[in-house]
């Protein structure tokens, strides 16, 4: 059995921590620099726009706060579901994964609903530089939080097939560091994107 | 071996059990496409690129045909520029690239002393996906009319400077291609490069520390370090790219007041830390080979650990090199001076440490030491004209010209390639149980040195006397004459090395003198198992007790330092015979990594022509992924 | 032969005084204990609370650089709670630490000097 | 030498090698020798000069390091190579010492040359004197249109010319350079190095001619289909016969003598 183990590797590695949290951790060290480049993008053109609507033109603060304030809660509540499977409260669990979810549909349809408005007062992706970087990056994010939704329903429905069990918990807790992820992504964009305007 | 292999439940269905049956056993097709295998997959990787060479070489010789002569006319200026950024592309994706992957998949576990690498099914896909990428990469050939020699593939050069890119000014499809095929390649470089840090972080057997780790894998380390920090900057960047040719969107259009500047500083963010990814591989290669030929450690272990995990952080530091002349102002070229001038130091520090490694061994003078010892000579070259580069106004003459040809292709060529068959030369019998005859080697060393030294060292002076890269003919009367027709002469001998190593290998598969365990008094764990290695490599996992482990279960050292044989006590410790592999538990094979990795060239081709057909690649994608994950990994 | 580098991670970290894991291989499974659901309620609160900040400031009429510092201030400490705590660095094997660090820091570092060099020109 | 490389005669291949290495070496060096149109060694204005000679300060250093590398791995085959099957060197993992000096003295070295080439730098990077000769220099596939902010054309537009650059031998000529489509590279290997036309951008360089002469240069940033035609000639001739073609194209000074060239934006001189 010994041998099983150093195969598939998550009772006995060379470092004590899981494989699977490992290439976790690796992969959002590496998208730090995927959406790094899309913001970056974004700061440098933000002011370089020949024609409008400008961002100042767009912004909808109040609306914004809200959907950001929607993506942190759904951090809080997926924290609160791993929390739950960790303590075996599989019910718990359960009620908050789902409520991410929720949450995070709701945020991807506050953001459609930006992207309708934007592009009705005519912002396009070719419109100018703003509507080019302002999209891609994102809209990049929300198909992030899309993939993250898609993650957690999956794992809802395991559980409701009774697969996902205390043992499995790393599941949730993988999940739970991509989804904090995608949210610490809007943190960073709610303030240099929303917040400070040239 | 009923006991490794496990028939199939047919997650499938029923119906597909009995595929399941063929790809369960050790032979046929069936069992290479769903193999999860590090060493199946590890051959795959180098067949694949080793016919991705071909292309590229042949590539190769049409560019050096061309130029000849003066006012050559073998092919016009489209040909000529759709081959070169092909030429480009392939030599430095397909083939340096994933013929590295080859030796990380291939040696990396044994190294270690592992049974697999950590995430053995992700393997399997970085490979596919690679293939996929490929595949369709050189696919773009045929969107042209390519009967009437119209080429179809992309024409702007490897490094695709905006707005040369945009639409407007190459609106076939070949860059859409080149974008969406860097794109997947990208997914099969970053599956890899995870794959390989946690492997080797985690997978070590007991006792082998970090610094009992041989050299090979250390740079496998950094070079995956590398690959998932640079990666995604293509990625943006290609995305970007993408989404001006495809939807108008305003990233690098002057027009709009976007900067093309952006395409180059991201490109090279990426192409720079790149440079490294290609060479540091073959720099570990070539630290294993010296000690085995030497019967010498590695001189100065922790140095060259440190300079190669120095050059991995340096490489973040000097993109900009590459962007002397765009205007980036005094002060950021001073910078990037200074810090491309201080990435030598590192570099040189391992040149010294291999020298001194050969100083004072027993040096056996077969190919691959051969290689390895061209890689050290020609990679100082190449090293040397790097710092020339360093002198920002000196490079502002030789910047696009055929000097930095020159120089590149003594980094890449006569360092990556030259060290690259060095490892083959000397992992060969490991894997294949035969020795590569070394006399042939030796004939392909010696006319791949002459032949590349007679291509690529007459254009240094080609660059200096002022012939610029990318141009598909030149006129009489500026001194390039001569020198272009040595570099052609040398493509040609080149060409021919390639074939005598072909026939090397066919012939030593067939009739080649059988290897043994260990046919080169080898130091690392590798050598301890027999070759080939049985699929699970170690029936019991070694435990480590020093750095070069093998070395010292054979020998032990006098007062002196003389190394004194073990007298036949080592038997050799793990042929795995007598247990037969019982009771061990290997990866089930799949074919769920080939299906997701489908998905992507048809995600591909439907952006680009329709979007039913990636709408079709999005459902293969998820399929393969869902069922990817629902599959169990072992079968108990 | 042994020198101070060969060191297992595991025996580097009890060395540099973090969190060991390798000789606890049960325990590794799960980490060290993390915080319970009435300490995550209150970062929450207390993220909630900072959103608000942010909002409000920038509604009020301070000067532009004083806003971004505050904005910039504000956003690092968002950041930090979530990464600190939901996703439990502070309390994790520091190997996890070190590989998002990295990736972060050369994105800050990278960008910072392109868009200095593309933005401004430096001279 | 017999001693030093160890009992048996060197072998045929290791002599080859070595003529091979030298003969390279010698027509290298003859390279630079001749006199074509478009030689770096051949510099005929100030800021080839000074960037040739610096590109002397890296390659004989270079030389050298390549010639000990090399030669030393060739003696160290031969010396060492094996020579009984069970042939067993002493295990000598390194020394310290020795890494050190092998580290620092590249760093010495590296930084002494360091030193000329950040001076060379802002020097060759400054903007063009206010008495220079303002060409506008654009870019488009595939031609150089060259554009004199201050010498107007008998219909009151800056005078232009396509190919052909004139200037007066000796004056220091500011080049504001960019493109009307993609990125080009101008370069004339016997006055200066090259500076990128990129659209949107407006890049600034100077050079001077030292003597008469027509100097040959060509797009060095691949441009496209064009690319290998995209030519330029630079025609240095005294002030007498600058004058005389600019009277014959019929151009007049306008505005003040010497009026500097303004740079439109983009991040400026290199």
């Amino acid at each position: 059995m010994e041998h099983a183990t150093a195969v598939t590797g998550n009772l006995e590695t060379s470092t004590g921590i899981d494989n699977k949290k490992l290439l976790m951790w690796l992969f959002l060290g590496s998208e730090c620099l995927f959406f790094g480049s899309l913001i970056a993008a974004y700061l440098l053109y933000r002011d370089r726009s020949i024609t409008g609507p400008y961002p100042s033109d767009l912004f909808d603060i109040p609306f914004t706060s809200v959907s950001a304030f929607v993506l942190l809660m759904s951090s809080v509540s997926m924290v609160l579901a791993l929390a739950a499977i960790q303590r075996g409260n599989i019910r718990s669990m359960q009620v908050w994964l789902f409520t991410t979810a929720i949450l995070g549909v709701l945020f991807v349809s506050g953001q459609a609903y930006e992207f309708t408005v934007f592009h009705r007062e005519g912002l396009s992706l070719s419109q100018n530089l703003f509507g080019t970087t302002f999209f891609v990056l994102t809209g990049f994010h929300g198909a992030h939080v899309t993939v993250g939704i898609l993650i957690l329903l999956s794992l809802f429905a395991m559980s409701l097939r009774g697969k996902l069990t205390q043992e499995k918990s790393l599941n949730v807790e993988l999940a739970g560091l991509y989804w904090h992820f995608v949210d610490i992504v809007w943190i960073v964009i709610f303030a240099l994107i929303y917040l400070i305007q040239p | 071996m009923a006991a490794i292999t496990q028939p199939g439940r047919g997650t499938l269905g029923e119906a597909l059990a009995g595929v399941r049956k063929a790809a369960d056993s050790h032979y046929g097709i069936l069992s290479w496409i769903a193999t999860v295998d590090h060493k199946r997959i590890g051959i795959m990787y180098g067949v694949t690129a080793f016919v991705f060479f071909l292309f590229g070489g042949i590539e190769a010789l049409f560019i050096r045909l061309q130029l000849a002569v003066p006012n050559g006319g073998v092919v016009d200026a489209d040909q000529y520029n759709r081959i070169f950024t092909m030429h480009g592309t392939t030599m430095v994706f397909l083939v340096v690239m994933p013929l590295s992957a080859a030796f990380f998949n291939l040696m990396v576990p044994l190294l270690i002393g592992a049974r697999d690498v950590a995430f053995p099914r992700m393997n399997a896909f970085s490979f596919w996906v690679f293939l996929a990428g490929g595949l369709f990469l050189n696919a773009s050939f045929f969107t042209g009319d390519i009967l009437n020699g119209e080429l179809g593939a992309p024409d702007a050069g490897w490094f695709g400077y905006a707005p040369l890119t945009l639409k407007q000014f190459s609106p076939g499809h070949g860059l859409d291609f080149w974008a969406f095929g860097l794109l997947i390649l990208g997914v099969s470089s970053m599956a890899a490069g995870f794959n390989f840090i946690v492997t080797i972080l985690n997978m070590r057997a007991p006792g082998m520390t970090l610094f009992r780790m041989p050299l090979f894998v250390w740079m496998t380390l950094v070079t995956s370090f590398l690959i998932i920090f640079a990666m995604p900057v293509i990625t943006v960047a290609l995305f970007e790219l993408l989404f001006d040719r495809l939807f108008d969107a305003n990233f690098f259009n002057p027009a709009a007041g976007g900067n093309p500047l952006l395409w180059q500083h991201m490109f090279w963010l990426f192409g720079h830390p790149e440079v490294y990814i290609l060479i540091l591989p073959a720099m570990g290669i070539v630290s294993e080979i010296l000690p085995t030929f030497s019967r010498k450690p590695l001189f100065g272990y922790p140095f060259v650990v440190f300079s190669g995990v120095a050059i991995g952080f340096m490489s973040w530091g000097v993109w900009a090199h590459h962007m002397y002349t765009t205007g980036l102002g005094s002060v950021a070229n001073s910078a990037f001076g200074i810090s491309t001038i201080l990435i030598g130091v590192p570099t040189g520090v391992k040149i010294f440490n291999w020298m001194a490694t050969l100083w004072g061994g027993s040096i056996s003078l077969r190919t691959p030491l051969y290689f390895s010892v061209g890689f050290v000579g020609m990679f100082t070259i190449g090293g040397l004209s790097g710092v020339t580069h360093s002198i920002v106004p000196s490079d502002y003459q030789q910047q696009d010209t055929y000097y930095v040809v020159a120089h590149f292709h003594y980094v890449l060529f006569g360092g990556a390639i030259l060290a690259l068959f060095g490892g083959i030369y000397y992992w060969f019998p490991k894997f294949t149980g035969k020795l590569l005859s070394d006399g042939w080697g030796q004939v392909h060393f010696w006319l791949m040195l002459l032949g590349f030294n007679l291509t690529f060292f007459p254009m240094h002076i080609l660059g200096l006397l002022g012939m610029p890269r990318r141009i598909y003919t030149y006129s009489e009367g500026n001194g390039w004459d001569l020198w272009n027709l040595m570099a052609t002469v040398g493509a040609f001998t080149i060409a021919f090395s390639v074939l005598v190593f072909m026939v090397n290998v066919i012939v030593s598969l067939r009739r080649g003198k059988l290897s043994g365990n260990d046919p080169w008094d080898g130091r690392t764990l590798e050598w301890a198992i027999s070759s080939p290695p049985p699929a699970y490599n170690f029936a019991e996992i070694p435990r480590v007790h020093a750095r070069d482990e093998f070395w010292h279960q054979k020998y032990t050292e006098d007062e002196q330092g003389l190394p004194v044989p073990v007298a036949a006590a080592a038997p050799a410790p793990e042929d795995g015979e007598h247990e037969g592999g019982h009771g061990i538990h290997m990866p089930s094979p799949s074919f769920f990594p080939l299906l997701a990795a489908i998905g992507f060239p048809l995600i591909g081709l439907g952006v680009i022509y329709d979007y039913a057909i990636a709408a079709v690649g999005a459902v293969v994608l998820v399929v393969g992924l869902y069922g990817w994950a629902l599959e169990p990994a072992t079968e108990e | 032969m042994r020198s101070t580098g060969d060191m297992t991670l595991a025996e580097l970290r009890k060395k540099t005084g973090g969190p060991v894991a390798a000789d606890v291989s049960a325990a590794a499974e799960h980490g060290p204990k993390h915080p319970g659901a009435w300490e995550y309620i209150q970062i929450g609160v207390v993220l909630a609370v900072i959103t608000m900040g942010e909002v409000a400031i920038y509604y009020t009429d301070i000067a532009h650089s004083l806003l971004v510092t505050i904005i910039v201030v504000l956003g690092v400490l968002k950041f930090s709670l979530v990464v600190l705590w939901f996703m439990h660095l502070k309390f994790d094997n520091r190997l996890f630490s070190t590989m998002f660090l990295m990736g972060l820091i050369a994105a800050m570092a990278v960008f910072a000097v392109v868009v200095a060099t593309l933005g401004g020109g430096l001279v | 030498m017999k001693r030093f490389l160890g009992p048996r005669s060197i072998r045929a291949h290791h002599v080859v090698t070595a003529l091979v290495l030298l003969g390279l070496l010698a027509l290298l060096l003859t390279g630079c020798a001749t006199n074509t149109s478009q030689n770096t060694f051949d510099a005929r204005g100030e800021v080839a000069k000074e960037q040739r000679d610096l590109f002397y300060m890296a390659m004989w250093p270079a030389i050298v390091v390549m010639v000990f590398v090399l030669a030393g791995l060739v003696v160290t085959l031969l010396r060492f190579r094996r020579r009984s099957p069970d042939e067993l060197p002493k295990q000598v993992h390194g020394n310290n010492r020795l890494e050190i000096a092998w580290t620092i003295a590249p760093v010495i070295i590296l930084m002494i040359l360091a030193v000329p080439t950040v001076s060379a730098i802002f020097d060759l990077g400054r903007k063009p004197r206010s008495d220079a000769l303002a060409v506008h220099v654009t870019g488009i596939q595939w031609a150089w249109q060259f554009e004199y902010s201050d010498i107007t054309d008998s219909g009151g537009q800056p005078l232009s010319s396509l190919g052909d650059l004139h200037i007066p031998v000796g004056r220091e000529i500011g080049l504001t350079i960019t493109s009307k489509d993609v990125n080009h590279s101008f370069w004339v290997p016997k006055l200066a190095g090259k500076l990128d036309a990129i659209p949107g951008n407006t890049n600034v360089m100077w050079l001077k001619a030292d003597e008469p002469g027509s100097f040959s240069g060509q797009c060095a940033e691949f441009c496209g289909l064009g690319h290998a035609g995209m030519k330029l000639t630079v025609i240095a001739q005294s002030q007498e016969d600058f004058d005389a073609w600019i009277k014959e194209k019929g151009g007049s000074p306008s505005g003040g003598q010497g009026a500097s060239p303004t740079p439109t934006g983009g991040p400026g001189g290199r």
